[in-house]
């Protein structure tokens, strides 16, 4: 029996297949997979798109399964870039590896595509304070409290909160209160991404807190999920609402001018880019690479003056 | 009516307890809210009940949930079907889709537990595959059918109740007088408790027992229907996600027994209010929800446990 | 008589269940050797008695000695230590396991706990041939019928190593032939000093093989008779508390009209053979034969629990193609099966419930509603017909005692008035007082227009109720006997294949 | 042998199509992770595989898997517990987990679904609470005690099993022995089948039952260690979510019978390497994940049924 695995597969007409891997499924991802067919199309490339269900255990799997395909290189988004470390390490022997959306710098990646969520979370905090500048309770919701991203994010907006000083990032657990000057971080509710359970802890936390003041929502349904149940406690307006990423059911909420702002990052270019400089490293082309290794794509806040631009901008790009 | 005794002193204790602790989970705003979700996952609870009472199970609720609840919003927005076809067609298919069960678990006599996990795989497969995972939505519109599950009926003092409880309501009663008044419930309950000896007292049981599960996906699907309209997004990957536990835990509590042959709607009711409550109680009283899982698995072992231990002192 | 003492001396015992005293301070002993025979209606106690010296139920009150020292029994174990064992009434084997699995269950000959399987075989070999047993070791008991299923539980019984063996009712589903084995087996044993402890409802066998005779009735000791005193009507006297005659006389009805016409008909356990069978109306037709004959195989094929191989079933001139027992119902047949425990009765329900099953769909009201009037009418009658012995109709028929089950299961056939009434074993474990009542209601149903086909491994049965007998053999029909040619020697002669 | 030849055959099928599709498939990098895969998964399986031959059900399988997965790492790296002492926690965690669950169950007479089903929330909820929902991990270090999960054996060609292999082999055989071969597994087999013969056989089936559920929570600790040494992260929320119904999937696929006294532990390591290989079959073809599910489903389904469709001819 002869082996003949590593020259690759016959076919795909001669392109080199290359991979592009989130960290959980969410429309997120999906933006960002169209940015990256685009590039693909663009830069003569097949790309293999993978999102895992669950986290870092299935995209070890799937991480196996792509280099068992022969595949040019991986654009990977590290659920757990702490302990993930060996598989990028496995990945990079076997292949080209960048990182996007979140970094892991001890890995032997070539580059980072992205931005930081934790600077995501910050600008977020910033809205909160906009919002409610005379100060008040916050609680924040999230799928999976432990997840990297959520993790940033909650950490960034907790510092923005507390006032503590740029580059002092602090490390707190999701289930305890935190009370500083002005603000109060309440605390922060999980749903494990079950939607009906995202809109009963809100229900729950309005319940709870009849005099809350602001609810933030972390991964880009919790957002939708806390206007709808604000609303149908005829609450809109006594209780502000910021959150992430763009859901159409958020920008609608901007528009209307019930959610105060939300955080966007271009997952889109995330794909985009990402793909770009797989393919361009694929044939050999070290150019793309900036010295800095960081490709940044910045996250930016979205209110009531900018988001009929912001919409119609993202409505082209995944057309 | 024993048998439910148990569950109903914990649903009662759980509520004074909270209740004690802070007074608005019994106001109007939270006690609507809890009746709602009470309801749908009862809906739910009363299907799975009548597969319970045939000895089986189904696995594949969550996913059921998960496949209709997205396909509505896909069917109506995506592909612009008018309101009763897409409906219709999520309803149809729900039945189908217990049709398929039954059939194989009768006539193929596969294991039920087989059949629908692999039905637990498949739909959210197929979910997810044809909506390419993006989250399904109303997208603002369609309001007048989402009244269905966010319709409210104005009580006095600012109390409401939602239209999800009606529609639960009527569900329960005709499943309680199938179950208890009528012959195809006594059907039921004789294949559940022994089905070679139900076949020789000539009740058809692969023809009742195809019914369980088609009353227990088409009450999902109508679950699904009703979440979805009421979350206005859901996501194909998770939408229903562990349903199937929530519902057969419901009926479980409400004392259906998993070897067949025992249930009552009115506990499957109750049973579900037992879970929503603790889960709501836990919020309204802050406790993290990291714990949640914690304190509801504990409180319903309690529960049995209890119930369990009173009813041996009671018989000796 | 020299003063012996007793292996077993039980006094006083009392043991209660919801609504029912089951024993009130009954008395019994054996002595080393002896065997006793325990008898008395159904629900009388015996059971509970049995039950309690094997350490499976506590008594409420009362002493148990075991060799004149007092002993608390309370578990198996504990019986089985002393050298007590029990062979149900009720069958319990776990069916996933072969012969020789359940003959050591809990016992199994090991060495470094690891099964020996090769001893365990060969000596559940010895022990089938000892029984002249029709299978061996390997059979898995799932394909074994009834009968064959009581002689593993025999085999088990004697694979001990016991000084007091207890048989309840160990022939009720075995024929002449294989009671007449066990008798010399228990003789055995007898001669090697084995203390038996026998309960049976067939007195003939009582006379044969008791050194004494207990009689409970109504939970209570009702009197004993010695080996001397042992005959048919002391016996009734002791359990029923009056006489009643013998022999029961069947008087043969003189019908023409053929209600159940099988021709060639074929069953999935024995396609090779053919069975044909006309049955007319008014007729009592007896089905004898040996255990694993094949009796309940046909009886199960003509009511449509599993389908034929070949061959035609004609009800009442109309050919049935039963694909379910409810085809066959409602071509007018009803089945009242051998196994009550696993398909006669639903023992976790009550009497009025499993009484009203199979009419619910024909008496319900606007076609699907449950007509509880029906129901308890049909309930009532049935227990005034049969005397089914319950405290209330909403009894459930699991705490009932074997006979009275048996009742029920025969009850709930008869608000259908079927046309033809398919028999299995329909006395299995039922007393002489039941018996009878039951053999009246067959007559008199037969009088009324109803043809019956029952099989029965009791010869007695066979000779006095049929007007012609069906004798089977390894699955074939060995022949008819018509009333004036019914014997015991013809019937045994064609159903050893001779 | 005859139980497991259908699913054998899907399982020879599936690597044929696969290997005929795509070379890789039987290359020495992809051999060697499906049969890592499947040696994990199979250790859970034939934890399963008992306590569903006593004709119960152990739904916190996963939750146990996530919990001695997470405190693993915890106790190691942020609790700075030796390694034997914090492997020691993890397995007699595990060990009085089982007990706990086989103690209600027969002492307590509480069903195995019920009191599971709280196992799956309880441990999860502890899991989480402890900590803080974060991610755990061994952080690069622990390499040594990482080799159990990571380690190879070097085979010609590049080739090479996985050490989990071997431990699940070890696993295999004293299993197979206890249940085919010592009167403990006869009774177990027994007991399973019909619980009063083997109790009036003198058996203690209490006993043989908490022997079950001890020997199938300690299986599911043991995966979890590995599972968590060999991801070197885990989850709390997540880690392990539904591996209980691919355990008991593996289980019943195998031949295990969810009546109760059935059961091949060849057939579990078939059956989770029939789970294993169709996943990675779908990955490898590149087939979209979100069919994955689906198509496991299915064939899942065309497995059992042909199965069972064949055995049928057979008898006839
Ligand atoms: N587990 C039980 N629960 C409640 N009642 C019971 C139970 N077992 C027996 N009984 C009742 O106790 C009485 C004695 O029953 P037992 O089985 O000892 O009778 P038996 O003499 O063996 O009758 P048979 O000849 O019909 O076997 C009956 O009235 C019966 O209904
Ligand atoms: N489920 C089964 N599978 C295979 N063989 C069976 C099965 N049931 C019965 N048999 C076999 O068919 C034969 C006929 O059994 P059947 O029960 O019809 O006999 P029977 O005459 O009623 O005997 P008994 O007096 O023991 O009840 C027996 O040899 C038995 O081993
Ligand atoms: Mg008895
Ligand atoms: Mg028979």
């Amino acid at each position: 029996l002869t082996q003949c695995g590593k020259s690759g597969e016959p076919s795909g007409g001669g392109k080199p297949r290359v991979a592009y891997m989130g960290n959980a499924i969410a429309p997120f991802w999906t933006i960002a997979e169209k940015g990256a067919r685009k590039a693909a199309d663009e830069f003569g490339v097949e790309v293999d798109v993978r999102m895992p269900a669950n986290g870092a255990a299935d995209q070890k799997r799937m991480v196996e399964e792509l280099l068992a395909r022969g595949i040019k290189g991986i654009a990977f988004s590290p659920a757990d870039p702490k302990n993930q470390l060996d598989l990028m390490q496995e990945i990079a022997k076997n292949t080209i590896l960048i990182t996007q959306d979140s970094d892991a710098p001890d890995a032997p990646r070539q580059c980072f595509v992205g931005m930081d969520n934790y600077q995501a979370g910050r600008l977020c905090g910033k809205l909160i304070k906009e919002a409610m500048p005379e100060g008040g309770t916050v609680m924040c919701f999230v799928g999976r409290a432990g997840q990297l991203n959520a993790k940033q994010r909650r950490q960034g907006l907790t510092d923005e909160l507390l006032d503590r000083p740029e580059g002092q990032q602090g490390d707190d657990p999701p289930d305890v209160e935190l009370k500083g000057a002005k603000y109060t971080i309440l605390g922060t509710r999980t749903d494990e991404v079950d939607f009906a359970k995202a809109k009963s802890n809100v229900q729950d936390a309005l319940t709870r807190h009849q005099d809350i003041g602001c609810l933030v929502g972390l991964f880009s349904y919790n957002t939708p999920k806390i206007y709808e149940a604000v609303k149908e406690a005829n609450r809109l307006g006594k209780v502000k609402i910021v959150g992430f990423d763009e859901e159409d059911d958020t920008l609608r909420g901007v528009q209307e001018g019930h959610i105060y702002g939300t955080v966007v990052q271009s997952p889109y270019h995330y794909g985009y880019e990402s793909v770009r400089i797989l393919a361009a490293l694929a044939k050999g082309d070290k150019s793309v690479i900036p010295a800095s290794k960081f490709v940044e794509v910045p996250a930016k806040a979205v209110k009531k003056g900018d988001v009929d631009a912001f919409w119609k901008q993202l409505k082209e790009l995944v057309k | 009516m024993k048998k439910i005794l148990g569950i109903t002193t914990l649903l009662v204790l759980v509520c004074v307890i909270t209740a004690a602790v802070n007074q608005n989970f019994l106001g109007a705003y939270n006690v609507g809210n809890v009746v709602k979700w009470t309801s749908l996952f009862a809906i739910l609870g009363i299907g799975a009940a009548f597969v319970i009472i045939t000895g089986g199970i189904d696995l594949s609720i969550g996913s059921v949930v998960g496949l209709v609840g997205t396909l509505l919003p896909w069917l109506l927005v995506k592909k612009g079907w008018s309101v009763p076809v897409a409906l219709g067609a999520g309803v149809s298919l729900s039945v189908l889709i217990g049709l398929f069960h039954g059939v194989l678990i009768t006539k193929v006599r596969l294991q039920p537990f087989v059949v629908t996990l692999c039905g637990l795989l498949m739909y959210r497969g197929i979910a997810r595959t044809l909506t390419h995972d993006q989250d399904q939505g109303f997208e603002g519109k369609f309001d007048s059918l989402r009244w269905l599950a966010t319709g409210r009926v104005q009580l006095p003092n600012d109390y409401w109740l939602p239209i999800p409880f009606f529609i639960m309501i009527g569900i329960a009663i005709v499943a309680a007088i199938f179950l208890n008044k009528t012959v195809w419930g006594r059907h039921l309950l004789a294949l559940g408790r022994n089905e070679d000896a139900a076949r020789y007292s000539g009740i058809r049981t692969d023809r009742m027992i195809i019914l369980a599960y088609v009353l227990c996906a088409f009450l999902s699907g109508l679950g699904g229907i009703l979440f979805a309209l009421e979350l206005n997004t859901v996501q194909p990957a998770g939408h229903g996600n562990f349903y199937e536990l929530y519902a057969i835990a419901a009926a479980v509590l409400g004392g259906c027994s998993l070897r067949g042959g025992e249930g009552s709607i009115l506990g499957v009711l109750i049973g579900a209010a037992v879970m929503r409550v603790l889960s709501n109680s836990i919020g309204v009283l802050g406790q993290a929800s990291q714990m949640e899982f914690a304190i509801i698995g504990v409180v319903i072992l309690l529960g049995v446990t209890a119930d369990e231990l009173l009813r041996r002192r009671r018989k000796v | 008589m020299d003063f012996v003492q007793p292996l077993l001396d039980v006094s006083s015992l009392t043991k209660r269940f919801p609504g029912v005293v089951a024993l009130d301070s009954v008395s019994l002993s054996v002595a080393p050797g002896e065997t006793v025979a325990v008898i008395g209606e159904n629900g009388a106690g015996k059971s509970t008695l049995m039950k309690i010296v094997a350490g499976i139920y506590q008594p409420e009150a009362g002493t148990i000695s075991w060799n004149g020292n007092p002993v608390t029994l309370r578990s198996v174990n504990d019986a089985q230590a002393l050298g007590i064992s029990l062979i149900h009434q009720e069958l319990n084997l776990a069916e996933n396991l072969d012969v020789a699995g359940n003959v050591f269950l809990g016992r199994e000959p090991r060495r470094a706990g690891l099964l020996q399987r090769k001893v365990m075989r060969d000596r559940t070999n010895v022990l089938l041939k000892r029984l002249r047993a029709n299978f061996n070791a390997d059979t898995q008991v799932e394909r074994l019928s009834l009968g064959q299923r009581q002689l593993v539980e025999i085999a088990k019984a004697l694979s001990l190593e016991t000084k007091l063996l207890i048989m309840d009712e160990p022939t009720s589903s075995l024929s002449g032939g294989e009671a007449e084995v066990l008798f010399d087996v228990m003789q055995g044993l007898r001669q090697e000093g084995m203390s038996i402890l026998y309960i049976s409802h067939r007195l003939g066998e009582v006379k044969r093989v008791a050194d004494r005779v207990v009689a409970l009735r109504d939970g209570k000791n009702a009197g004993e008779l010695q080996r001397n005193e042992i005959n048919h009507d002391a016996m009734v006297r002791l359990m029923v508390g009056r006489d009643l005659s013998q022999v029961f006389e069947h008087r043969p009805q003189h019908p023409e009209w053929v209600v159940l016409d099988v021709v060639g008909l074929r069953t999935q356990a024995h396609p090779q053979h053919q069975i044909g069978i006309d049955l007319k109306k008014g007729e009592i037709v007896g089905m004898a034969g040996l255990v694993g004959a094949g009796r309940t195989e046909v009886l199960r094929t003509l009511f449509g629990v599993e389908p034929p191989v070949g061959g035609r079933i004609l009800v009442n001139g109309k050919e049935l193609r039963a694909a379910h027992p409810r085809d066959a119902i409602e071509s007018g047949m009803a089945l009242v099966p051998e196994d009550r425990k696993a398909l006669g009765v639903f023992l976790p329900e009550s009497v009025k419930w499993n009484v009203g099953l199979p009419a619910a769909t024909y008496d319900a009201k606007a076609g699907i509603f449950l007509n509880r009037g029906a129901e308890k009418r049909h309930a009532e009658k049935a227990q005034q017909d049969l005397r089914v012995k319950t405290a209330t109709l909403e009894t459930l028929v699991g705490t009932l005692s074997g006979g009275n089950q048996q009742k029920v299961a025969l009850g709930k056939w008869l608000a259908m008035r079927p046309m033809v009434l398919l028999l299995d074993e329909p006395t299995r474990g039922i007393d002489v007082g039941a018996k009878r009542e039951i053999y009246t209601l067959m007559e008199q149903l037969a009088a009324e227009g109803m043809a019956i086909l029952f099989a029965s491994s009791e010869m007695e049965e066979i000779l006095a109720m049929s007007d012609r007998v069906i004798v089977m053999h390894e699955g074939r029909q060995a022949g008819w006997l018509d009333r004036e040619d019914l014997s015991e020697e013809a019937i045994m002669r064609l159903a050893t294949g001779h």
